[in-house]
């Protein structure tokens, strides 16, 4: 992108407040899908820890799930994961040509969505932890 | 009231050659000017405060070549208000009692010729289409975002021709009927490419988008929702078809799209471009899958 | 210096053709236009393209229909020209994928339209204009000719014989919008003015804020006469609020006109007894004016156009854009209610003196569309017959500058033959204000008093250069002063109030001083803006020194014109007076000053004489 | 038509399979989170569980073919991104390479876990 000056603060400095649905689901695809990368990417990480010994993966794993942050970030992850998902259905639906004049109430109907399904499962994924 | 950049004084030595009288002539006329000039700026100030009605109006500036105004900034300007009026209206007017270089692109004022796309309290319009009183205050009117601008709120449009012009936008067919006889399409037909004939090269679909925004080359909805025009007709028969797809399907073609939709939104022709979009990519692929 | 072959000045409809004819001839052609071609005027048409394509339309009825709707002042060789050629042209914009509107059976639709004898408009939706400019413009691009957009032109490189009908003209100077360069381009060929129409001498128009007369007026400077300017249609169905156009494919469906008693006066008052609504466009605009003075006006404004009956499904096939114009600027939705609507100038059926081939008397000139008079609107065009002169005579005018072989043209141009010299009556001086003895052709003083007579094209082009770079800096320079806007406002205001719809002595004359007046401002303006980059201020300055010549000429051609003829209504004068006046008005700038003088109208056509009858509809 | 083959971009045929991973992934995900945060409790988690399931053909093969989607989908979808925004060159083909190799060693890396579980490659 060349510009022939710098618009500094007007260029960049708020433009965000005036996306449209489109534009956030598109922000937010992009931010959940690069997490869930790196999470792919840590989760083969923490899981090969089975090559050394059994022992050393139950430990990592258990040692892992005991520590609230972990949990707390499995919650994001689910967060994350969800809306993904549901987005992602959505823009299949897209691009097959359905729901097309809908498309901003599909993508708040997503975001309520996730919303619902992160809460209501907090209680699983935070069951069991010692502090 | 002025928003001008503050004249400079005048060069000595470019006075000492005119002849005396025609100094005095020119003093005089420059009085005159200077009355004339406070006069209608008064009286436009006048105006615009005992208006019922003002709109306060904040406007990007900037030229390159005018010292005071290379550092891009925002002029406030305060406008009477006159049922029925367009933004590109508010602008004429501050242009013509407030401030003459106030520079900005118009002619058709009926949202056909596509100049006057601007960006408008942060969304891509044509001035000569909205309407003030659809808008909260102060107005805020800038150029459109992710291209040059050239001053104030021009912007150079170049890239943007490129890209249209990069579609091959003409009609080709390999059999015409005779000369005085004209090709036949159905009314379904010219109903289906009836929206995507409507473009009238504003751009602000492009610069909406933040694809083209990130990669310049990206064909952008515009030239795309062009391409689909030609693809979709059927007078022009399934070979052109066929090469029509093919520069469509180019890295840098309907592929980087990504489904924002705001170029729909911004649309002021109502094109529904994502669809027209969308639907040529699913072209694409049931083309590609008959050979598999 | 830049050099072509073929220089087309502006890119509408009419420059868009003959470059793409002049490329068919294998001219290096370019296109020279202030806007990008797709901004483009032509772009607004609505209504469509008269051309006779059917079983049961001829072209000879569409001459007769046009001879009489130009209340005989057209000229026969143009008009059947145009009848002829019109049918042709349509089918090739079609092969050209144009998207016209479509019958059940594939074929492009017709509609009826003021003044015709058969429903013969062909059309593309409401956005016929729209549609024609994007598809030549496609055309253009794939033929790769060369455009060089956002050029202003400001002056016709000339050369300065006595005798207009001796000078050549050798190619033009434009400044360049972005950057602010001034140059030269030498057109080996020929140079053709396309610069549409001249709406902002008025301040109710359906034209665009570009349409300022540029070409007329800098061809008028250069010595070319300059025709039937008083004939200026005022369109009866503009919003009231911005000028906007409601095509008269609405009265062409089935709508109508009514009142403030609700009463449909085109019947009831007798305006137009057989026609109605469908009347020629000066007798509606006069008819709604008469209503509004006489007290049934809305809001002492507009009378209304009703098009509910017809249903939604209907408006929306054929008429949909309506829509969004009547919300968009008006903010009435014509499927609830009916619309305002008000006369507005529209269309200058004056301008340049052309032949059937598009030539000036100064050659290497040509003219083509709104700016030029060959003439095929006599007094009044009829609607849909602006569209066909653009493609028929923008495509002549592109081949013969081209150098292809046409038959010679029966108009004569310039002053030949048995033209008449007049005067006429004004209370004021006219032509520019402050001019020395030693004008030339452009009508400002010369820079160093030699004549260009014997000069080399080359050379004409760069004095014509020398004195255009000598003007933009003189007002680029100049500290202060008066501003354009200003000038600019009053002359449009006056025009409307005086030269309108309906013109009388005084008023014309009141309108001849305030010009006047203007043009001495004039001598005074400067520009604020000091900038190179985009300097509209600039331009528009220029501009305005246009106007003020065009609208001078409509004033004297109003003036002259002791009747009531088509378009233009005088109201000491209520007759057509054919013994008269069956001649054109005719203005020639000499020496800075405009000179009246009249050539007759051809009535004898091809195979017939248009006898003038009365034009009743 | 053997030119139409070669002038299918693969833009088209990415573009496509992301779609098609895509759809894959929701029942898969759907199952794998379903599994193993409801069903089996994260904290619940061991060796020996995991070596249950493995053991088992189906659900070893659609574990690999799982990762190789979520792979395929999540590094396709990077590189997309970025070249959204405008990479070209020859950055682009350095990125390409290092996605291509970080994926290679992720499904390796993830077959030999899934492997050492199974103890062997289960048939
Ligand atoms: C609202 C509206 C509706 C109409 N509807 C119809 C209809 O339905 N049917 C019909 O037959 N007619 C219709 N007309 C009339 C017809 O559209 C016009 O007469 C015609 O389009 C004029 O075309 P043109 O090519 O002569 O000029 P334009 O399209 O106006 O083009 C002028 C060109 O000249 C260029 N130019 C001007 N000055 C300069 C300069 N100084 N230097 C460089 N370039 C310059 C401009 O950039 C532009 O490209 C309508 C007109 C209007 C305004
Ligand atoms: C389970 C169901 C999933 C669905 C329905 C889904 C859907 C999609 C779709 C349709 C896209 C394409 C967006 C576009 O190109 O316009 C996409 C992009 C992407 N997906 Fe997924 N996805 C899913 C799971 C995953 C997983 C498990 C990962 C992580 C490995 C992932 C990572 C990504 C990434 C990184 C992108 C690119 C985002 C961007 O544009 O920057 N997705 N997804
Ligand atoms: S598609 Fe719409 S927004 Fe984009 S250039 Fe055309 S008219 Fe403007
Ligand atoms: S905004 Fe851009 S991403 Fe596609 S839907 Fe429109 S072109
Ligand atoms: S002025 Fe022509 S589109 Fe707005």
């Amino acid at each position: 992108m060349s510009q022939s000056y710098n618009r500094g603060l007007i260029e960049d400095f708020g433009r965000w407040r005036e996306f449209s649905a489109g534009m956030w689901a598109w922000i937010f695809h992009k931010f959940t899908g690069w997490v869930l990368v790196g999470y792919l990417f840590t989760h083969i990480a923490v899981l090969s820890t089975a090559l050394t010994s059994e022992a050393a993966y139950t430990t990592t794993i258990q040692a892992l799930e005991s520590l609230l942050v972990v949990r707390i970030l499995e919650v994001g992850l689910l967060a994350v994961a969800v809306f993904h998902i549901l987005n992602g259905l959505r823009l299949l639906f897209v691009d097959l040509g359905v729901g097309l004049e809908a498309q901003d109430k599909s993508f708040y109907a997503s975001l309520i969505l996730t919303g619902v399904i992160v809460v209501a499962s907090v209680p699983t994924f935070l069951a069991g932890v010692s502090i | 009231m002025s928003t001008q950049v503050p004249e400079q004084v005048e060069d000595e030595s470019s006075a000492e050659s005119v002849s005396p009288g025609k100094q005095k002539r020119d003093a005089k006329k420059r009085e005159r000017a200077e009355r004339l000039q406070e006069q209608r700026e008064a009286e436009a100030a006048e105006k615009a405060r005992t208006a019922d009605d003002t709109y306060h109006l904040k406007v990007f500036r900037y030229d390159p070549e005018v010292e005071g105004k290379q550092e891009p900034r925002f002029d406030d300007f305060y406008v009477p208000y006159k049922q029925g009026m367009t933004v590109l209206d508010a602008l004429m007017w501050a242009r013509d009692h407030y401030d003459s270089s106030l520079t900005f692109r118009h002619s058709c004022r009926q949202a056909i010729c596509g100049s006057d796309a601007l960006f408008v309290n942060g969304s891509q319009r044509l001035g000569c289409k909205t309407q003030l009183s659809d808008l909260s205050e102060p107005v805020r009117v800038e150029p459109l975002p992710h291209a040059d601008v050239v001053k104030d709120l021009v912007v150079d449009m170049e890239h943007f021709y490129d890209q249209m012009e990069a579609v091959e936008p003409y009609f080709q067919t390999n059999s015409l009927p005779d000369e005085d006889e004209e090709q036949r399409q159905t009314r379904e037909n010219r109903e289906k490419v009836k929206m995507s004939t409507r473009c009238i090269w504003c751009s602000a679909c492009m610069s909406s988008c933040n694809i083209a925004a990130g990669d310049n080359e990206y064909l952008g909805p515009a030239a795309i929702n062009k391409a689909y025009r030609f693809a979709m007709d059927e007078r022009e028969g399934e070979e052109m078809k066929q090469r029509r797809l093919e520069i469509l399907e180019q890295e840098h073609g309907v592929w980087r799209c990504q489904t924002q939709f705001s170029c729909t939104e911004v649309c002021p022709k109502d094109i529904p471009l994502t669809e027209h979009i969308q639907e040529l990519k699913r072209e694409a692929i049931k083309n590609n899958l008959k050979f598999w | 210096m830049y050099e072509h072959d073929v220089i087309v000045v502006g890119a509408g409809g009419a420059g868009l053709r003959a470059a793409i004819a002049a490329h068919e001839e294998g001219a290096d052609v370019a296109i020279v236009s202030k806007l990008h071609p797709v901004r483009s005027h032509t772009g607004a048409a609505e209504g469509g393209i008269n051309a006779a394509l059917r079983e049961g339309d001829s072209w000879e009825d569409h001459a007769y229909d046009t001879m009489k709707g130009s209340d005989y002042l057209g000229d026969a060789p143009a008009v059947e020209t145009l009848c002829k050629d019109s049918p042709k042209e349509t089918i090739q914009l079609e092969h050209w994928g144009m998207a016209f509107s479509r019958d059940d059976d594939g074929r492009v639709s017709q509609r009826p339209f003021g003044g015709l004898s058969f429903p013969r408009t062909t059309y593309a939706g409401a956005e016929t204009g729209h549609q024609l400019l994007h598809t030549m413009y496609e055309q253009l691009v794939k033929r790769g000719i060369k455009v060089y957009d956002e050029w202003h032109v400001t002056r016709l490189a000339v050369s300065d014989e006595d005798d207009p009908e001796d000078r050549t003209c050798h190619g033009i100077v434009a400044y360049d919008v972005q950057t602010g360069k001034i140059e030269g381009f030498r057109a080996r060929n020929g140079v053709i003015l396309a610069t549409g129409g001249l709406g902002q001498v008025y301040d109710h128009t359906t034209n665009a804020v570009a349409n300022t007369g540029d070409g007329v007026a800098m061809a008028y400077r250069a010595g070319a006469p300059i025709e039937d300017m008083e004939f200026i249609q005022f369109h009866p169905t503009t919003l009231p609020s911005t000028g906007v156009l409601i095509t008269e494919g609405v009265r062409g469906e089935g709508g109508i006109l009514y009142n403030k008693h609700g009463e449909r006066f085109m019947f009831e008052y007798g305006y137009a007894n057989n026609l109605g609504e469908l009347a020629s466009r000066d007798v509606v605009s006069r008819a709604e004016l008469t209503e509004v003075n006489e007290g049934r006006g809305i809001e002492d404004e507009y009378v209304h156009l009703d098009m509910r009956h017809l249903g939604e499904e209907r408006i929306v096939d054929r008429l949909e854009n309506i829509i969004h114009l009547s919300e968009d600027f008006e903010g009435v939705n014509p499927l609830e209610a009916p619309m305002p609507v008000k006369p507005g100038q529209h269309y200058a059926m004056g301008g340049v003196e052309t032949d059937e081939n598009g030539e000036t008397c100064i050659t290497g000139l040509y003219a083509a569309g709104e700016c030029a008079c060959a003439s095929v609107h006599g007094g009044n065009r009829l609607g849909g017959n602006a569209l066909p002169e653009l493609i028929v005579f923008g495509k002549r005018a592109g081949h013969h500058a081209a150098g292809k072989d046409m038959k010679t043209a029966e108009i004569t141009t310039g002053k030949v033959g048995d033209y008449e010299p007049a005067d006429v009556e004004s209370p004021v001086q006219l032509g520019e204000a402050g001019l020395g003895g030693d004008a030339v052709a452009d009508g400002g003083e010369r820079t160093d008093g030699g004549a260009t007579a014997d000069l080399s094209g080359d050379e004409v082009v760069q004095r014509a250069l020398d004195d255009e770079r000598e003007t933009i800096e003189h007002l680029l320079e100049k500290e202060d002063g008066i501003q354009h806007a200003e000038i600019r406002e009053r002359v449009q205001k006056s025009m409307t109030q005086h030269v309108n719809v309906f013109r009388e002595e005084e008023a014309l004359k009141d309108a001849l001083r305030d010009i006047r007046e203007a043009r001495e401002l004039y001598q005074d303006v400067y520009v604020a803006d000091k900038s190179r980059t985009f300097n509209t201020d600039l331009l528009q300055t220029l501009e305005t020194r246009n106007i003020l010549d065009i609208a001078e000429a409509i004033t004297v051609g109003a003036l002259a014109r002791n009747e009531f003829r088509g378009a233009h209504w005088r109201k000491e004068y209520q007759e057509r007076r054919d013994e008269e006046w069956l001649k054109h008005t005719m203005l020639s700038w000499n020496d800075g000053e405009p000179e009246l003088w009249y050539k007759p109208v051809i009535l004898e056509g091809e195979n017939k004489t248009y006898e003038p009858k009365i034009r009743s509809y | 038509m053997a030119e139409r083959y070669t002038s299918f971009e693969p833009g088209g045929t990415r573009w496509l399979w992301q779609r098609l991973t895509a759809a894959f992934l929701v029942i898969v995900l759907a199952f794998h989170f379903f599994l193993l945060h409801f069903v089996n409790h994260a904290d619940e988690v061991t060796f020996a569980m995991s070596e249950a399931r493995m053991t088992q053909l189906t659900y070893f093969s659609l574990m690999i073919l799982f990762l190789v989607t979520a792979t395929f989908h999540g590094v396709n979808g990077v590189y997309n991104a970025l070249v959204n925004q405008g990479l070209s060159g020859s950055r682009k083909t350095a990125v390409k390479a290092i996605l291509g190799i970080a994926s290679l060693v992720l499904i390796v890396q993830g077959v030999r876990t899934a492997i050492a579980w199974a103890g062997g490659v289960p048939i």
